[in-house]
Protein backbone atom coordinates (compact mmCIF):
# COMPACT_ATOMS: atom_id res chain seq x y z
CA UNK A 1 0.00 0.00 0.00
CA UNK A 2 0.68 3.51 -0.59
CA UNK A 3 1.42 6.27 2.64
CA UNK A 4 2.53 9.50 2.48
CA UNK A 5 4.75 10.80 5.55
CA UNK A 6 5.34 14.56 6.03
CA UNK A 7 8.55 15.24 7.70
CA UNK A 8 9.18 18.73 9.13
CA UNK A 9 11.47 21.22 11.13
CA UNK A 10 14.71 19.71 11.25
CA UNK A 11 13.44 16.13 9.96
CA UNK A 12 12.50 17.70 6.90
CA UNK A 13 15.88 18.90 6.63
CA UNK A 14 17.41 16.25 7.02
CA UNK A 15 14.99 14.08 4.34
CA UNK A 16 15.64 16.75 1.90
CA UNK A 17 11.82 17.03 1.26
CA UNK A 18 8.59 17.51 3.02
CA UNK A 19 6.82 14.81 1.31
CA UNK A 20 7.91 11.07 1.37
CA UNK A 21 6.18 8.53 -1.05
CA UNK A 22 6.35 5.40 0.49
CA UNK A 23 5.41 1.65 -0.88
CA UNK A 24 4.72 -0.42 2.53
CA UNK A 25 3.44 -4.30 2.92
CA UNK A 26 -0.31 -4.67 4.13
CA UNK A 27 -0.66 -4.70 7.46
CA UNK A 28 2.15 -2.34 8.59
CA UNK A 29 2.47 -0.29 11.16
CA UNK A 30 3.69 3.25 11.91
CA UNK A 31 7.81 1.65 13.17
CA UNK A 32 7.74 -0.53 10.00
CA UNK A 33 7.08 2.83 7.64
CA UNK A 34 9.35 4.92 10.09
CA UNK A 35 11.87 2.30 9.23
CA UNK A 36 11.50 2.25 5.47
CA UNK A 37 11.72 6.15 5.13
CA UNK A 38 15.16 5.86 7.31
CA UNK A 39 16.49 3.41 4.68
CA UNK A 40 15.11 5.66 1.78
CA UNK A 41 17.29 8.94 3.78
CA UNK A 42 20.04 7.26 5.50
CA UNK A 43 20.74 11.24 7.01
CA UNK A 44 17.11 11.07 9.16
CA UNK A 45 19.26 8.48 11.68
CA UNK A 46 20.54 11.57 12.89
CA UNK A 47 17.10 12.02 14.58
CA UNK A 48 17.42 11.01 18.20
CA UNK A 49 13.84 11.71 19.29
CA UNK A 50 10.14 12.52 17.22
CA UNK A 51 6.49 11.61 17.64
CA UNK A 52 4.82 10.86 15.16
CA UNK A 53 1.05 11.07 13.69
CA UNK A 54 -1.76 9.62 11.73
CA UNK A 55 -4.05 11.64 9.89
CA UNK A 56 -3.09 14.59 12.20
CA UNK A 57 -3.41 12.94 15.38
CA UNK A 58 -0.80 11.84 17.44
CA UNK A 59 -0.49 7.87 17.84
CA UNK A 60 2.16 5.05 19.29
CA UNK A 61 4.24 3.93 17.02
CA UNK A 62 2.87 0.17 16.81
CA UNK A 63 -0.42 1.76 15.30
CA UNK A 64 -1.65 -0.36 11.92
CA UNK A 65 -1.39 1.58 9.02
CA UNK A 66 -3.88 1.87 6.31
CA UNK A 67 -3.80 2.93 2.53
CA UNK A 68 -3.74 6.16 2.20
CA UNK A 69 -3.03 7.42 5.54
CA UNK A 70 -1.19 10.61 5.87
CA UNK A 71 1.80 9.82 8.46
CA UNK A 72 3.97 12.72 10.07
CA UNK A 73 7.38 12.80 11.64
CA UNK A 74 7.00 15.19 14.80
CA UNK A 75 10.90 16.66 15.53
CA UNK A 76 10.11 17.79 18.90
CA UNK A 77 7.85 21.04 18.89
CA UNK A 78 8.79 24.51 19.80
CA UNK A 79 5.97 26.63 19.05
CA UNK A 80 4.98 30.02 20.69
CA UNK B 1 -16.77 30.12 22.65
CA UNK B 2 -13.12 29.39 20.84
CA UNK B 3 -11.34 31.54 18.44
CA UNK B 4 -8.26 29.58 17.04
CA UNK B 5 -6.14 30.68 14.16
CA UNK B 6 -2.91 29.96 12.72
CA UNK B 7 -2.35 32.67 10.50
CA UNK B 8 0.85 34.32 7.94
CA UNK B 9 -0.46 37.37 8.89
CA UNK B 10 0.40 39.72 11.57
CA UNK B 11 -1.75 38.73 14.88
CA UNK B 12 -3.15 42.10 15.94
CA UNK B 13 -3.96 42.07 20.02
CA UNK B 14 -6.41 44.72 19.81
CA UNK B 15 -8.37 42.35 18.26
CA UNK B 16 -8.51 39.75 20.23
CA UNK B 17 -8.93 41.74 23.18
CA UNK B 18 -11.78 43.07 21.41
CA UNK B 19 -12.91 39.54 20.72
CA UNK B 20 -12.86 37.78 24.70
CA UNK B 21 -14.36 41.07 26.23
CA UNK B 22 -17.14 40.39 27.72
CA UNK B 23 -19.87 42.42 29.29
CA UNK B 24 -20.20 38.73 31.29
CA UNK B 25 -16.63 39.01 32.34
CA UNK B 26 -14.45 40.34 34.99
CA UNK B 27 -11.16 39.57 34.07
CA UNK B 28 -9.09 39.21 31.06
CA UNK B 29 -5.48 37.45 31.11
CA UNK B 30 -3.67 37.44 27.60
CA UNK B 31 -0.61 36.21 27.01
CA UNK B 32 1.90 37.36 24.19
CA UNK B 33 5.15 35.91 23.08
CA UNK B 34 7.58 38.54 21.30
CA UNK B 35 10.10 37.50 19.06
CA UNK B 36 14.10 37.98 21.27
CA UNK B 37 16.95 39.66 20.10
CA UNK B 38 19.30 37.31 21.80
CA UNK B 39 19.38 33.56 22.47
CA UNK B 40 22.07 32.57 24.97
CA UNK B 41 24.27 35.81 23.46
CA UNK B 42 23.39 35.52 20.48
CA UNK B 43 21.89 38.07 17.96
CA UNK B 44 18.83 36.66 16.99
CA UNK B 45 18.25 38.15 12.90
CA UNK B 46 15.02 36.67 12.60
CA UNK B 47 13.02 33.12 13.56
CA UNK B 48 11.03 30.75 10.74
CA UNK B 49 7.76 29.19 11.75
CA UNK B 50 7.00 26.06 9.82
CA UNK B 51 3.74 23.89 11.26
CA UNK B 52 1.82 20.92 10.65
CA UNK B 53 -1.11 23.26 10.20
CA UNK B 54 -3.80 21.27 9.78
CA UNK B 55 -2.62 19.34 13.14
CA UNK B 56 -1.65 22.60 14.69
CA UNK B 57 -5.17 24.23 14.26
CA UNK B 58 -6.78 20.89 15.83
CA UNK B 59 -4.47 20.41 18.89
CA UNK B 60 -5.09 24.22 19.39
CA UNK B 61 -8.75 23.84 19.21
CA UNK B 62 -7.68 20.80 21.67
CA UNK B 63 -6.26 23.01 24.05
CA UNK B 64 -9.32 25.63 24.01
CA UNK B 65 -12.27 22.81 24.86
CA UNK B 66 -9.83 21.12 27.61
CA UNK B 67 -9.20 24.60 29.45
CA UNK B 68 -13.14 25.59 28.84
CA UNK B 69 -14.00 22.42 30.47
CA UNK B 70 -11.30 22.37 33.43
CA UNK B 71 -12.24 26.28 34.41
CA UNK B 72 -15.11 28.43 34.01
CA UNK B 73 -14.45 30.85 31.29
CA UNK B 74 -16.05 32.51 29.14
CA UNK B 75 -14.29 32.94 26.00
CA UNK B 76 -10.96 31.48 24.55
CA UNK B 77 -8.82 32.72 21.94
CA UNK B 78 -5.66 31.45 20.21
CA UNK B 79 -4.00 32.33 17.39
CA UNK B 80 -0.50 31.56 16.37
CA UNK B 81 1.85 32.92 13.37
CA UNK B 82 3.79 31.16 10.75
CA UNK B 83 6.64 31.88 8.51
CA UNK B 84 8.88 34.86 8.72
CA UNK B 85 9.06 37.15 12.29
CA UNK B 86 11.53 39.38 12.89
CA UNK B 87 12.34 40.86 16.23
CA UNK B 88 9.74 42.53 18.11
CA UNK B 89 7.25 40.59 16.35
CA UNK B 90 4.91 38.07 17.68
CA UNK B 91 3.97 34.97 16.89
CA UNK B 92 1.64 33.58 19.79
CA UNK B 93 -1.40 35.81 21.56
CA UNK B 94 -3.43 33.43 24.16
CA UNK B 95 -6.77 35.78 25.42
CA UNK B 96 -8.98 34.30 28.05
CA UNK B 97 -12.10 36.22 29.80
CA UNK B 98 -13.48 34.72 32.44
CA UNK B 99 -15.95 35.50 35.34
CA UNK B 100 -13.29 35.94 37.65
CA UNK B 101 -9.67 36.39 36.93
CA UNK B 102 -7.99 33.24 38.77
CA UNK B 103 -9.82 31.42 36.04
CA UNK B 104 -8.42 33.72 33.26
CA UNK B 105 -4.84 33.80 34.67
CA UNK B 106 -4.85 30.07 35.40
CA UNK B 107 -6.30 28.46 32.58
CA UNK B 108 -3.81 31.24 30.20
CA UNK B 109 -0.97 29.77 32.24
CA UNK B 110 -1.57 26.53 31.38
CA UNK B 111 -2.81 27.14 27.47
CA UNK B 112 0.61 28.66 26.48
CA UNK B 113 2.54 25.45 28.56
CA UNK B 114 0.47 22.97 26.94
CA UNK B 115 0.95 24.70 23.32
CA UNK B 116 4.89 24.65 23.63
CA UNK B 117 4.69 20.92 24.70
CA UNK B 118 1.75 19.68 21.68
CA UNK B 119 0.95 21.60 19.37
CA UNK B 120 3.14 20.19 15.97
CA UNK B 121 5.03 23.90 15.27
CA UNK B 122 8.95 24.40 14.95
CA UNK B 123 10.86 27.61 14.87
CA UNK B 124 14.26 28.27 13.25
CA UNK B 125 16.44 30.60 14.91
CA UNK B 126 18.34 32.68 12.26
CA UNK B 127 21.57 33.91 13.60
CA UNK B 128 24.89 36.47 11.71
CA UNK B 129 26.43 33.54 11.16
CA UNK B 130 24.15 30.54 11.45
CA UNK B 131 21.29 28.84 12.32
CA UNK B 132 19.54 26.33 14.42
CA UNK B 133 15.93 24.41 15.48
CA UNK B 134 15.09 25.87 18.48
CA UNK B 135 14.50 22.62 20.96
CA UNK B 136 12.63 22.83 24.14
CA UNK B 137 13.98 23.52 27.04
CA UNK B 138 13.37 20.95 30.01
CA UNK C 1 10.76 50.80 33.68
CA UNK C 2 8.04 51.77 35.00
CA UNK C 3 4.50 53.53 33.91
CA UNK C 4 1.86 54.19 36.24
CA UNK C 5 -1.13 56.33 35.57
CA UNK C 6 -4.51 57.33 37.39
CA UNK C 7 -7.11 58.67 35.15
CA UNK C 8 -10.31 59.35 33.97
CA UNK C 9 -10.15 58.86 30.57
CA UNK C 10 -10.51 55.07 29.03
CA UNK C 11 -7.26 52.77 28.93
CA UNK C 12 -6.02 51.51 25.55
CA UNK C 13 -4.96 47.94 25.59
CA UNK C 14 -3.00 48.36 22.23
CA UNK C 15 -1.40 51.78 23.85
CA UNK C 16 0.26 49.55 27.34
CA UNK C 17 0.97 46.46 25.26
CA UNK C 18 3.28 48.72 22.82
CA UNK C 19 4.41 50.20 25.83
CA UNK C 20 5.53 47.03 27.21
CA UNK C 21 6.83 45.49 24.23
CA UNK C 22 10.72 45.40 24.21
CA UNK C 23 13.39 43.39 21.95
CA UNK C 24 14.63 41.93 25.14
CA UNK C 25 11.56 40.32 25.74
CA UNK C 26 9.80 36.83 25.09
CA UNK C 27 7.01 37.11 27.18
CA UNK C 28 4.08 39.94 27.84
CA UNK C 29 1.22 38.62 30.81
CA UNK C 30 -1.54 41.03 30.40
CA UNK C 31 -4.54 41.59 32.82
CA UNK C 32 -7.19 43.13 32.21
CA UNK C 33 -10.19 43.99 34.25
CA UNK C 34 -13.40 44.45 32.77
CA UNK C 35 -16.84 46.04 34.55
CA UNK C 36 -19.29 43.22 34.66
CA UNK C 37 -22.89 43.69 33.77
CA UNK C 38 -23.84 41.74 37.25
CA UNK C 39 -23.29 41.07 40.90
CA UNK C 40 -25.29 38.16 42.58
CA UNK C 41 -27.56 38.12 40.21
CA UNK C 42 -28.27 41.62 40.23
CA UNK C 43 -28.10 43.59 36.82
CA UNK C 44 -25.46 46.16 37.08
CA UNK C 45 -25.83 49.62 35.23
CA UNK C 46 -22.84 51.14 35.84
CA UNK C 47 -19.89 51.74 38.10
CA UNK C 48 -18.24 54.72 40.23
CA UNK C 49 -14.48 54.49 40.56
CA UNK C 50 -13.44 56.91 43.56
CA UNK C 51 -9.52 57.48 44.42
CA UNK C 52 -7.36 59.37 46.72
CA UNK C 53 -5.19 60.15 43.82
CA UNK C 54 -1.75 61.13 45.10
CA UNK C 55 -1.62 57.66 47.35
CA UNK C 56 -3.30 55.54 44.48
CA UNK C 57 -0.39 57.01 42.54
CA UNK C 58 2.32 56.29 45.33
CA UNK C 59 0.90 53.08 45.91
CA UNK C 60 0.84 51.85 42.58
CA UNK C 61 4.09 52.88 42.12
CA UNK C 62 5.28 50.61 45.08
CA UNK C 63 3.87 47.76 43.69
CA UNK C 64 5.63 48.13 40.67
CA UNK C 65 9.08 48.92 42.63
CA UNK C 66 8.14 46.11 44.26
CA UNK C 67 7.97 43.19 41.20
CA UNK C 68 10.46 44.70 39.57
CA UNK C 69 12.79 43.82 42.55
CA UNK C 70 11.44 40.31 43.00
CA UNK C 71 11.30 38.85 39.66
CA UNK C 72 13.38 39.21 36.51
CA UNK C 73 11.37 41.69 34.49
CA UNK C 74 11.82 44.20 31.82
CA UNK C 75 8.67 46.68 31.67
CA UNK C 76 6.32 46.91 34.27
CA UNK C 77 2.90 48.83 33.24
CA UNK C 78 -0.06 49.77 36.13
CA UNK C 79 -3.42 51.53 34.86
CA UNK C 80 -6.18 52.83 36.82
CA UNK C 81 -9.46 54.36 35.72
CA UNK C 82 -11.21 56.68 37.72
CA UNK C 83 -14.91 57.96 37.42
CA UNK C 84 -18.31 56.64 35.89
CA UNK C 85 -17.81 53.42 33.83
CA UNK C 86 -20.31 51.42 31.94
CA UNK C 87 -20.85 47.93 31.63
CA UNK C 88 -18.11 46.77 29.39
CA UNK C 89 -15.75 49.58 29.89
CA UNK C 90 -11.81 48.83 31.88
CA UNK C 91 -11.47 49.51 35.22
CA UNK C 92 -7.39 48.67 35.14
CA UNK C 93 -4.54 47.25 33.00
CA UNK C 94 -1.26 45.79 34.60
CA UNK C 95 0.96 44.80 31.65
CA UNK C 96 4.20 43.23 32.03
CA UNK C 97 7.49 42.40 29.64
CA UNK C 98 9.77 39.53 31.11
CA UNK C 99 12.89 37.75 29.18
CA UNK C 100 11.14 34.55 30.68
CA UNK C 101 6.71 33.78 30.49
CA UNK C 102 6.81 32.21 33.88
CA UNK C 103 8.32 35.68 35.68
CA UNK C 104 5.74 38.08 33.46
CA UNK C 105 2.73 35.12 34.62
CA UNK C 106 3.72 35.34 38.13
CA UNK C 107 4.11 39.06 38.53
CA UNK C 108 1.09 39.94 37.23
CA UNK C 109 -0.71 37.56 39.41
CA UNK C 110 0.64 39.20 42.15
CA UNK C 111 0.38 43.19 40.79
CA UNK C 112 -3.49 42.89 40.70
CA UNK C 113 -4.06 41.21 43.40
CA UNK C 114 -1.83 43.34 45.92
CA UNK C 115 -3.45 46.03 43.85
CA UNK C 116 -6.84 45.08 45.26
CA UNK C 117 -5.37 45.20 48.84
CA UNK C 118 -3.14 48.15 48.85
CA UNK C 119 -4.62 50.51 46.46
CA UNK C 120 -7.05 53.57 47.81
CA UNK C 121 -9.47 53.31 45.34
CA UNK C 122 -13.25 52.45 45.78
CA UNK C 123 -16.09 51.49 43.58
CA UNK C 124 -20.13 51.57 44.15
CA UNK C 125 -21.93 49.97 42.17
CA UNK C 126 -24.79 51.45 40.66
CA UNK C 127 -28.23 48.69 40.19
CA UNK C 128 -31.30 49.39 38.23
CA UNK C 129 -32.93 49.93 42.06
CA UNK C 130 -30.29 50.97 44.33
CA UNK C 131 -26.42 51.01 45.09
CA UNK C 132 -23.66 49.84 47.26
CA UNK C 133 -19.67 50.05 47.94
CA UNK C 134 -17.94 46.53 46.75
CA UNK C 135 -16.28 45.58 49.89
CA UNK C 136 -13.49 42.91 49.38
CA UNK C 137 -14.58 39.28 49.27
CA UNK C 138 -12.09 37.86 51.90
CA UNK D 1 -3.47 72.67 65.48
CA UNK D 2 -5.02 71.91 62.64
CA UNK D 3 -5.28 69.05 60.66
CA UNK D 4 -6.92 68.21 57.39
CA UNK D 5 -9.15 64.46 57.70
CA UNK D 6 -10.11 63.21 53.86
CA UNK D 7 -12.48 60.54 53.88
CA UNK D 8 -13.37 58.58 50.80
CA UNK D 9 -15.88 55.78 49.60
CA UNK D 10 -18.71 55.16 52.04
CA UNK D 11 -16.81 57.15 54.89
CA UNK D 12 -17.06 60.41 53.13
CA UNK D 13 -20.64 59.66 52.10
CA UNK D 14 -21.22 58.54 56.20
CA UNK D 15 -19.41 62.14 56.72
CA UNK D 16 -21.55 64.26 54.51
CA UNK D 17 -17.87 65.46 53.16
CA UNK D 18 -14.71 64.45 51.33
CA UNK D 19 -12.72 66.80 53.61
CA UNK D 20 -13.05 67.53 56.92
CA UNK D 21 -10.90 70.51 59.53
CA UNK D 22 -10.60 69.06 62.93
CA UNK D 23 -8.91 70.76 65.39
CA UNK D 24 -6.77 69.07 67.76
CA UNK D 25 -4.34 69.66 70.59
CA UNK D 26 -0.86 69.92 69.92
CA UNK D 27 0.99 66.12 70.54
CA UNK D 28 -2.36 64.42 69.32
CA UNK D 29 -2.42 61.14 67.92
CA UNK D 30 -4.04 59.70 64.80
CA UNK D 31 -6.61 57.77 67.02
CA UNK D 32 -7.49 61.09 68.59
CA UNK D 33 -7.85 62.62 65.82
CA UNK D 34 -10.23 60.13 64.32
CA UNK D 35 -12.26 60.01 67.51
CA UNK D 36 -12.79 63.69 67.44
CA UNK D 37 -13.82 63.16 63.38
CA UNK D 38 -16.15 60.48 64.98
CA UNK D 39 -17.83 63.23 67.48
CA UNK D 40 -18.07 65.84 64.52
CA UNK D 41 -20.07 63.30 62.20
CA UNK D 42 -21.46 60.25 64.62
CA UNK D 43 -22.93 58.39 61.40
CA UNK D 44 -18.87 57.50 60.86
CA UNK D 45 -19.31 55.01 63.84
CA UNK D 46 -21.60 53.10 61.43
CA UNK D 47 -17.72 51.87 59.60
CA UNK D 48 -16.84 49.12 61.14
CA UNK D 49 -13.26 48.47 59.86
CA UNK D 50 -11.11 51.16 57.79
CA UNK D 51 -7.25 51.75 57.71
CA UNK D 52 -5.47 55.38 58.24
CA UNK D 53 -2.94 57.39 56.23
CA UNK D 54 -0.74 60.28 56.93
CA UNK D 55 0.41 62.22 53.95
CA UNK D 56 -0.57 59.83 51.65
CA UNK D 57 1.26 56.65 53.43
CA UNK D 58 -0.20 53.67 55.18
CA UNK D 59 0.25 54.42 59.11
CA UNK D 60 -0.73 53.72 62.39
CA UNK D 61 -3.33 54.73 64.41
CA UNK D 62 -0.96 55.67 67.37
CA UNK D 63 1.31 57.82 64.90
CA UNK D 64 1.70 61.39 66.20
CA UNK D 65 0.42 64.26 64.23
CA UNK D 66 2.23 67.69 63.42
CA UNK D 67 0.61 70.94 62.17
CA UNK D 68 -0.58 70.50 58.75
CA UNK D 69 -0.51 66.84 58.27
CA UNK D 70 -2.81 65.45 55.46
CA UNK D 71 -4.79 62.28 57.71
CA UNK D 72 -6.63 60.35 55.55
CA UNK D 73 -9.82 57.10 56.11
CA UNK D 74 -9.30 54.41 54.02
CA UNK D 75 -12.67 52.10 54.52
CA UNK D 76 -11.73 48.82 52.98
CA UNK D 77 -10.38 49.35 49.12
CA UNK D 78 -11.91 48.26 46.08
CA UNK D 79 -10.07 48.98 43.24
CA UNK D 80 -9.25 46.86 40.09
Amino acid sequence: MEVKVLVFGRARELAGSGSIAVHATDGATLADVIALVKTQHPAMAQLSAFSTAINGQYAAIDTLLSAGDEVAIIPPVSGG
Amino acid sequence: MVNVLLSSEPLSIQACADWVMSPEAGGIDIFIGTVRNHTKGRAVVRLEFEAYDRMAISEMNKIAAEIMVRWPLHKVLIHHRTGILQVGEIPVIIAISAPHRDAAFTACRYAIDTLKQTVPIWKKEIFEDGEQWVTPTP
